[in-house]
């Protein structure tokens, strides 16, 4: 499991274009950044009130006034700036946030994203996940592909879905898949993964093209 | 100039049955010790407005936790199983809206406007029985303003004159609420004399706040 | 004409709430803080961003960073504080500027200012006053009675309207007039001034009350 | 990290005909020496957005009188008799916006809203072949956002991550206008190191600045 996190957050990483505002969200997505380098200068956002925010303090040095969108003690790289909440979401709507980066229930045939709610079950609330998906230039979904052998690829979401709009990527533990205007492309598969593998673990419809290449991932220190 | 009151007195100003903001996101900006006081006298039917609920037993969570909270208007209540369950049972009423949008509801009634336009939440649960706006062939999801009886803000920094700084993420929803609330009561770190915050530090101008509560003792 | 200003100015001065916020028009209306004082608590908002601006700095004190709304140097008191523009009108409409001290160009018999521009001739533009007459919570219009011997207050404003709300007050070197639902009522008269005076030079039908009090001043030295 | 370009190659970017919004208020908070870059290139037909125009031969002023703006949206023009010539002649389109007004339009552009509704404006001039949209029974005036090609900000300090600080009542419409344009130019007093300005002091964040400009010689 924690492999399939680790391939699924290295590939992401690759996806994030150096000097721009990225978003990443709580859980797996938090992990991408482990595989960040600081050369590249990507400043992270959380959306309750910073841009460039750094990893977890060590003990001792926490500040109860910096935190991620969790809660959890956060640091500021140099260079940061804090903002209020009206701004950060500015930040995200108005476009000048580069990628968002997801975590997922369900992605359907359309590109359409599910992940803030089960109906009669889990209602978090949408926090700030519609506002990313509805504004951020980029989305990037970064999911397992299947939840307890179930797929979470799927024709139409039965879950309400996020936002109308195709988020832009799909990567799970076992392939990099782009939404188009023709349907759900398969583009890489996961080291080890054949695209039947994938196809049995996809209830949508996948267009296959002839070669699927194999991820690749940038050698950082974790 | 302004007195510093106890968060008992500040909490006296509250009745049942009213609307209130409060600042901060997961407990991190928000007033505790004026919770606490509310906690204390024990109001009742309060319609919470704030990004989240916290935690149980932490912040807002408190409000929940006693069973004093009859609404809440807010973006997530995901790490607050009590909420959750008040929602699932119809104890307590939650309308979810989105982060962003919740933000500039807020603002829009404290700067006097009429309401959002965001495509946020187009399409999905969040525009159910909402209206939409055509402007040039573009449809734009309303949401009008939000306004409160009281604001119970968390700052860093105050001056007598009621100027605020926040500091880091402790800032979040608190200087929008200064503005779009009848009755505004912050919290402060510490007071300083009037001259002691320069002019560009301040984050909310003190016209906005009408009682400052006084350093723990 | 400069003893006219400072009856309308003193006069105005009486009508600002200690501890509030105000804003003075360029002009005229500027001059009513020479007659507030410094004990009232009062914080004058210019709406090019300061909420607490002092008088002008005396020679070679000026700060380029800092001025008025006309572009003319000012100082900051104590306790004040700089926001920008959208805040700065936040303030303005969204009702937190207790009183607007605006001049006038006419008004008339529905209580309406017009005040920004002459048809052809003068265009300045609005700048902030269509915000400041619309959101503040009381607007004081302080001008000189007649412009030229014409009269200012009119049954109907031949100029553009500001806005259609109806002011709360106008202060003149010649009397103060109130607008209410029943039209313009004549409410206290200048000093050695006569009603058939007022109502000589007032081209709006004014209701005249039995009792008009003279104007009465505070004793603040200049 | 940002590389501090001369005004003269800032001015490079900005092709003829190009909407341009420029910081500042009665040429307090702009950026004078990218204006004077601006002039000396001589590019023409400018669409300026701002406040004001200044004063002739000062601030915005400067590229009045030298005949290349051919459309302002500016809140006042009274101190400048120049642009008040052009629009009496028809020789520059004026688009007379109230200034809270333009502040939120340009805000709503740069924080991807629909538009602002407000109540100033109604009923006069301002709201003439403007929308009006009814909310619950009460008619607010519509007015869209405003982008612009670039915008040409002033500030006190930058870092060259282009974080940017404003000082005082230089603030004015800069920090709108730094989210509302494709190409964000501004010119700082002074390049600090990054790190140097603490992130609460930062108005505005790097990530908005495309260009900074370098400190005169």
């Amino acid at each position: 499991m924690i492999y399939a996190e680790e391939i699924i957050q290295q590939r992401v990483a690759r996806e994030l274009h150096p000097g721009t505002l990225v978003n990443l969200g709580i859980g797996l997505p938090t992990g991408v950044s482990r595989f960040v380098s600081p050369e590249w200068g990507i400043l992270f956002q959380s959306e309750n009130g910073i841009v460039g925010m750094g990893a977890r303090p060590p003990e001792g040095m926490e500040d109860e006034d910096l935190a991620d969108a969790g809660g959890g003690f956060v640091t500021a790289v140099p260079g940061s700036a804090t903002v209020d909440s009206a701004f950060s979401f500015g930040l995200i709507r108005g476009g000048h946030l580069d990628a968002t980066v997801l975590g997922g229930l369900e992605v359907d045939e359309a590109g359409r994203l599910a992940n803030w709610m089960v109906p009669g079950r889990m209602v978090p609330g949408m926090g700030g996940a519609m506002d990313l998906v509805t504004g951020a230039r980029r989305v990037i979904v970064a999911m397992q592909h299947t939840a307890k052998g179930r797929p979470k690829i799927v024709p139409v979401c039965t879950l309400p879905i996020t936002s109308t709009r195709r988020v832009t990527m799909i990567v799970t533990d076992m392939a990099v898949i782009e939404p188009t205007d023709d349907g759900l492309v398969l583009r890489e598969r996961a080291p080890g993964v054949s695209v039947e593998a994938i196809l049995g673990a996809t209830a949508a419809r996948l267009i296959v093209p002839t070669d699927i290449a194999e991820m690749q991932f940038l050698r950082i220190a974790v | 100039m302004k007195n510093a009151i106890t968060p008992e007195a500040a909490a006296d100003l509250i009745p049942s049955g009213a609307v209130v903001m409060i600042g901060g996101f997961m407990g991190v900006g928000s007033p505790h010790r004026l919770i606490d006081a509310l906690v204390a006298a024990g109001r009742g039917e309060l319609t919470i407005i704030a990004n989240d609920t916290a935690r149980p037993g932490f912040g807002i969570g408190r409000l929940i936790s006693a069973g004093l909270v009859s609404r809440v208007i807010a973006s997530h209540i995901g790490l607050n199983p009590d909420t959750q369950k008040g929602m699932l049972s119809g104890a307590i009423a939650v309308e979810l809206v989105p982060q962003g949008t919740l933000a500039e509801r807020i603002r829009s009634a404290g700067f006097g406007l009429g309401g959002v336009l965001t495509k946020t939440g187009l399409g999905t649960l969040a525009a159910d029985g909402q209206r939409i706006i055509e402007i040039d062939g573009e449809e734009w999801l309303y949401a009008p303003p939000l306004a409160a009886d009281f604001a119970l803000l968390h700052a860093d920094r105050a001056d007598y004159n009621g100027n605020l700084t926040y500091q880091l993420t402790a800032t979040n929803f608190n200087p929008l609420m200064a503005m779009a609330a009848k009755t505004v009561i912050c919290e402060p770190r510490e007071i300083l004399p009037v001259g002691a915050i320069p002019p560009d530090a301040v984050d909310t101008p003190g016209v906005l706040v009408d009682h400052l509560i006084r350093r723990a003792a």
